[in-house]
């Protein structure tokens, strides 16, 4: 007997952070404490969400595996599923499939700088591998992180900006889309920023997520400062059913979002003739 | 039907468009297919004899903003006024090359009448089509392997056009005749009628070719037979469901469809669905005396009311 | 009204129309009109909104009848509403026999809020008419439709 | 000692159909009205062996929709605005067996093995449980292609029993040992003697096959063209997107799986999708990678020749023709590979007319 891949494990929700207008942040553990103590995964694995008779959306868990309390789901409300999440409370019942895909190569980073480069939820598959760098520091260099949203409210994670903001050894540079006059921000949008802090590329590694049109202009702008696109790394999305490779709809050519992926680096899109 | 004048036709107004949409030779002897003539070049390809069974009209649409020249027989001719009723072509945008026909070949009617064999050559000869498979040549009227919609064909010449491409022809069909079908279905008793769309709909493989062949089904991608919100359809593939999607189909295209027979050409399962949309239409033609696809001016009869309906009668209980 | 009302309940859908049809069921009600149990009332805002499809559904989904109610012509709360629905329910009432789904199940009519014994005696006939042909049967819905089957049983 | 060959007389072909059916889920070609379809056998069953099914009988093991599983939600009893829920799966599925697909049908189960085999539980039980008793094709029909793809009327992949027709009974080849038990049966003689006959058959129908491009399994698909967005839109223009030949295919197995509830139970389904829908990558954002026809006909085509050959080492399409002969504008996926292969046009053209004549 093979495992059923397409039951999901029933979780409930413990906590739920209210981020922005449109997103919530949800900790969830597994009912079954025996599946939830033997849960396993690595930063940037997706889960895929069910709310019963609704259906099920594909999130990434964004709080790090070497925080095992809970699993944590940010989730932006903006179809079917999402919005039925969103109508959830503490305590609600939901389905969890995770985890699935491949992660952030951390391995290959150790040792380096590494420049954080995201937007709105996008910084969600972020949060995961920064808050493991944080609680592994002395494996990395410097670390910078852009961050921008539309506007001040969309800021997700607020109370970990402030932490991070107050580190002295992380550099976060906010931005916002349209700024309100005076406010300590940047204003810009994120590839614009990017060029002005524009990070040196030298044992650097540059990690981004967002909207796809602003990591299409983030990883035309790191390989114009000098990025290798083996340091460009970036995590992608994609309409998924299935979560493991079969359903059909997340392909680049042979390869598949939701089980190759979603992390993958320039050089791999590059060299699947990718745009994004 | 005179290819030599349709490929001038086609030369002529090609420089002034995006393309050309005509017929070429099929996959085999005995399929036309549609054809997008762009270069002068690419006129040796073209075709135009009765394997020219499609709609070429229904590519229209999509190019609503290109401007696109198009091959019409007279009943492809009526999708096209269908559309300029509802404002989903611009005319301006339009050079329609009218050819006039006295019916063509149905693809699956003649791979029946040869056994689904292999076809190596077809000809036509008067209203003979002679075919050739490698159990030898076949001589089958034309008639018998027209589509339905030949047989009571009213108009042989396309109601709107630039260029006619040979001379205009008269129906000499029964217009009484054109529902006979609908009629007979009808003289059954409801349970046989049930029976019969059971067991044809009970085929259906959801597969979507009829709606998505349809020229006027015009929703596409947001059909309500696969959105979620609205919620009308489960994607199980019970007769239930299946039942649902083709009412669906019907009821959408009530006083719109021109019966082209593009749904029932492209259904892999040959299920009669233009006998759905014929049902309504010949109530259309009854209750308010209209006919889809006749009079660019006109409105669907369903998108209109009189205050006084003098064919409706209330109904008692 | 016992003889029917004897049997065992049957499953009628009723779309009416909120500004008048609801008003004249309500009036029966409140005038304590004697009426048989079987319809579903669903108040609707006109019935121009009943959708054809919304009566091909409920059968669908196991309804022995539906009827449908709204303003008589030239009374229609949005002036034109009932007039687009006399077209399309007409048009419906003929198609449904086509694909085998007796037509007498379907009932369209007008009613106006202060008719109340007009409506009593609608819902009466009507769901006695429903009772005299029995059941709709479930032969349109597939064994395998576990969740159709359950709203039908 | 199983038996490795057998035979059935002409008059005794119904008796085996009668014998399989007691012992399995039987599904056979049968005629309605003028489509052939895989229907579940009974006595009365019109069984055509004339031609190929209309669409092929993957849905027997790969259903068109299946549930996935079912819940129920609970209300708590110590809070009534809390549910808990409950998920059920369903039973294994009985012994069941197809007869008389043709070798490209089979064929399409051997493609989508190694996809679900070890992956998906719903597909493996049935794949496990069911028999393939394959009818070898006598001739070809309209569009057929089978041996471009390396396969051919007589392909015994996918199959468990082969049974090849002979002008006085069936000749059947044990594949597997699945097949093996098939063929120990007291109806069933002893089939040796008539090897030699079925492949005079099987080679004078493989010699009628159509050979539309050359190179095979390897055929070298040109990346130029591949990449060309010009190339797809040119080839895509007559495509209605309709979704027909992905429905007919044998090996097409992309899915959707959607929520269906009731009051307070339902059920997750799966069922078949197709890549030539727009809204089939449409996400949430309105963001969608394959908005254009081109874009979704080369997803398709390049699935089956480039994508899953890459994955797993064989080419994803078993050359059955139905996307072609059912395609109502005549898409040709045979030509357009041999478009695109990089031997071109020409070459194709070349062997194509070779293997007519």
């Amino acid at each position: 007997m093979i495992e059923n891949p397409y039951i999901p494990d029933l979780a409930t929700i413990n906590e739920i952070i209210v981020e922005t207008p449109t997103i919530k942040t949800f900790r969830v553990t597994l009912n079954d404490p025996s599946r939830m103590e033997a849960f396993r995964f690595e930063p940037g694995q997706v889960g895929q969400l069910s709310v019963f008779g609704v259906g099920e959306a594909t999130f990434v868990i964004n709080s790090p595996p070497t925080r095992r309390d809970f699993l944590q789901f940010s989730v932006m409300k903006a179809g079917e599923v999402t919005t039925a999440i969103h109508e959830l409370a503490v305590g609600d019942q939901l389905g969890v499939r995770a985890p699935l895909g491949n992660y952030f190569p951390y391995e290959s980073m150790k040792g380096k700088k590494i420049v954080f480069i995201g937007g709105g939820i996008g910084l969600a598959p972020l949060r995961t591998l920064i808050l493991f760098m944080l609680d592994n520091r002395a494996d990395y260099g410097p670390i910078t992180i852009i961050y921008g949203a539309r506007t001040h409210n969309d800021y997700c994670y607020k109370e970990e900006l402030k932490e991070w903001g107050e580190r002295k050894d992380v550099e976060l540079i906010l931005t916002v889309d349209a700024g309100s006059p005076g406010a300590p921000i940047r204003e810009g949008f994120v590839p614009t920023v990017l060029n002005e802090v524009a990070p040196k590329p030298e044992e650097t590694i540059a990690i981004t997520c967002g909207p796809p049109i602003m990591i299409k202009f983030v990883l035309q702008n790191l390989v114009k400062l000098g990025f290798g696109e083996k340091e460009i790394i970036t995590t992608l999305e994609a309409r998924m059913k299935c979560g493991i490779g079969l359903c059909g709809r997340c392909n680049i050519g042979s390869h598949f979002i939701c089980k190759d992926g979603p992390v993958f680096s320039l050089a791999q899109l590059n060299s699947w003739n990718y745009e994004i | 039907m005179n290819r030599e004048r349709l490929k001038e036709a086609v030369a002529e107004i090609l420089p002034g468009v995006d393309a050309v949409i005509a017929y070429g030779q099929g996959f085999d002897a005995a399929h036309g297919e549609p054809c997008f003539v762009t270069k002068k070049e690419e006129l040796e390809g073209l075709i135009l004899n009765p394997l020219c069974e499609h709609n070429l009209a229904s590519y229209l649409p999509s190019r609503k903003n290109k401007k696109t020249g198009v091959v019409v027989k007279g009943c492809d001719s009526r999708t096209i006024v269908q559309f300029l009723q509802e404002g989903l072509v611009k005319r301006e945008n339009l050079v329609i090359i009218g050819v006039p026909c006295t019916g063509v070949v149905s693809a699956k009617k003649l791979a029946r009448a040869l056994d689904h064999q292999t076809v190596e050559e077809v000809r036509f000869e008067g209203e003979t089509v002679i075919a050739r498979t490698p159990r030898g040549e076949k001589r089958i009227a034309l008639a018998d392997v027209s589509p339905d919609k030949c047989r009571t064909c009213r108009y042989p010449t396309p109601l709107i056009y630039d260029v006619l491409v040979g001379e205009p022809i008269e129906s000499d069909k029964d217009p009484a005749a054109v529902y006979d079908d609908v009629r007979e279905l009808m003289g059954k008793s409801l349970e046989e009628r049930k029976a019969y769309w059971e067991k044809e709909i009970g085929r259906c493989t959801r597969c979507y070719a009829c709606r998505n062949a349809c020229p006027l089904c015009v929703c596409q991608d947001s059909c309500i037979a696969e959105t979620r919100d609205p919620h009308w359809q489960s994607q199980r593939s019970n007769l239930s469901e299946k039942m649902m999607f083709h009412f669906i189909h019907a009821i959408h295209l009530a006083g719109r469809c021109t019966e082209c027979g593009e749904c029932e050409r492209a259904c892999p399962m040959d299920i009669p669905l233009g006998k759905l949309k014929k049902k309504i239409n010949m109530d259309m033609l009854d209750l308010f005396d209209y006919v889809p696809g006749i009079v660019c001016e006109d409105k669907p009869p369903l998108y209109t009311f009189k205050v006084e309906e003098k064919k409706i009668e209330e109904h008692e209980l | 009204m016992s003889d029917v009302t004897a049997n065992k309940e049957l499953r009628i859908v009723g779309f009416l129309c909120n500004w008048c049809s609801y008003g004249g069921a309500d009036t029966a009600g409140v005038g304590r009109f004697k009426q048989p149990t079987d319809l579903r009332i669903i108040r609707v805002p006109c019935s121009g909104r009943v959708d054809p499809l919304l009566v091909a559904k409920a059968f669908a989904n196991g309804a022995d009848g539906v009827l449908v109610s709204g303003c008589h012509p030239r009374d229609c709360h949005y002036s034109e509403g009932n007039y687009y629905a006399r077209r399309r329910l007409e048009m419906l009432k003929r198609f449904l026999p086509f694909i085998g789904i007796d037509e007498k199940r379907f009932h369209y009519t007008w009613i106006s809020a202060s008719e109340g014994q007009r409506w009593q005696k609608t819902v009466t006939d009507f769901t006695k008419r429903i009772h005299e042909l029995g059941p709709a049967g479930k032969a349109v819905l597939d064994p395998a439709d576990k969740a159709v089957e359950e709203m039908a049983s | 000692m199983k038996r490795e060959a057998g035979f059935i007389p002409k008059d005794g072909w119904n008796a085996f159909l009668a014998s399989l059916a007691k012992r399995f889920n039987l599904y056979v070609p049968c005629r309605e009205g003028e489509t052939i379809l895989f229907q579940p056998y009974h006595a009365e069953s019109v069984i055509c062996l004339d031609r190929p099914a209309a669409s092929a009988p993957k849905g027997v093991i790969f259903p068109q929709s299946e549930t996935l599983f079912s819940f129920e939600l609970k209300k708590k009893a110590e809070d009534p605005r809390k549910v808990d829920v409950e998920l059920k799966s369903e039973g294994a599925p009985q012994d069941t067996a197809i007869v008389a697909l043709r070798p490209c049908d089979a064929r399409g189960f051997s493609i989508l093995d190694p996809v679900y085999m070890d992956v998906d539980p719903y597909y493996r039980s049935r794949r496990e449980k069911t028999t393939i008793i394959t009818l070898a094709c006598p001739n070809p029909y309209p569009g057929c292609f089978c041996t471009s793809v390396e396969s051919s009327p007589a392909d015994k992949s996918g199959s468990d029993v082969l049974v090849t027709e002979l002008d006085n009974g069936y000749f059947l080849e044990a594949v597997t040992e699945k097949g093996r038990t098939i063929l120990d049966d007291n109806a069933i003689q002893d089939g040796a003697g008539y090897k030699e006959e079925a492949e005079g058959r099987q080679k004078a129908a493989h010699d009628r096959v159509k050979k539309a491009f050359s190179g095979g399994k390897k055929v070298k698909i040109s990346q130029e063209r591949l990449l060309s967005d010009e190339f797809w839109e040119e080839t895509t223009a007559k495509c209605l997107s309709c979704g027909a030949c992905t429905y007919l295919c044998p090996t097409c197995y992309c899915f959707n799986i959607t929520d269906e509830q009731t009051v307070n139970r339902g059920e997750r389904i799966r069922s078949w999708d197709s890549c030539m829908f727009p809204h089939f990558t449409l996400e949430t954002s309105g963001h969608n990678p394959r908005t254009k026809k081109a874009q979704r006909f080369k997803q398709r085509v390049g699935h089956k020749f480039v994508y899953y050959p890459e994955q797993y080492g064989d080419l994803g399409c078993s050359g059955c023709g139905r996307c072609i002969r059912f395609c109502p504008i005549s898409m040709e996926i045979s030509k357009v590979v041999a478009k695109l292969s990089e031997e071109g046009e020409g070459s194709t053209k070349d062997a194509a007319e070779g293997a007519r004549s």
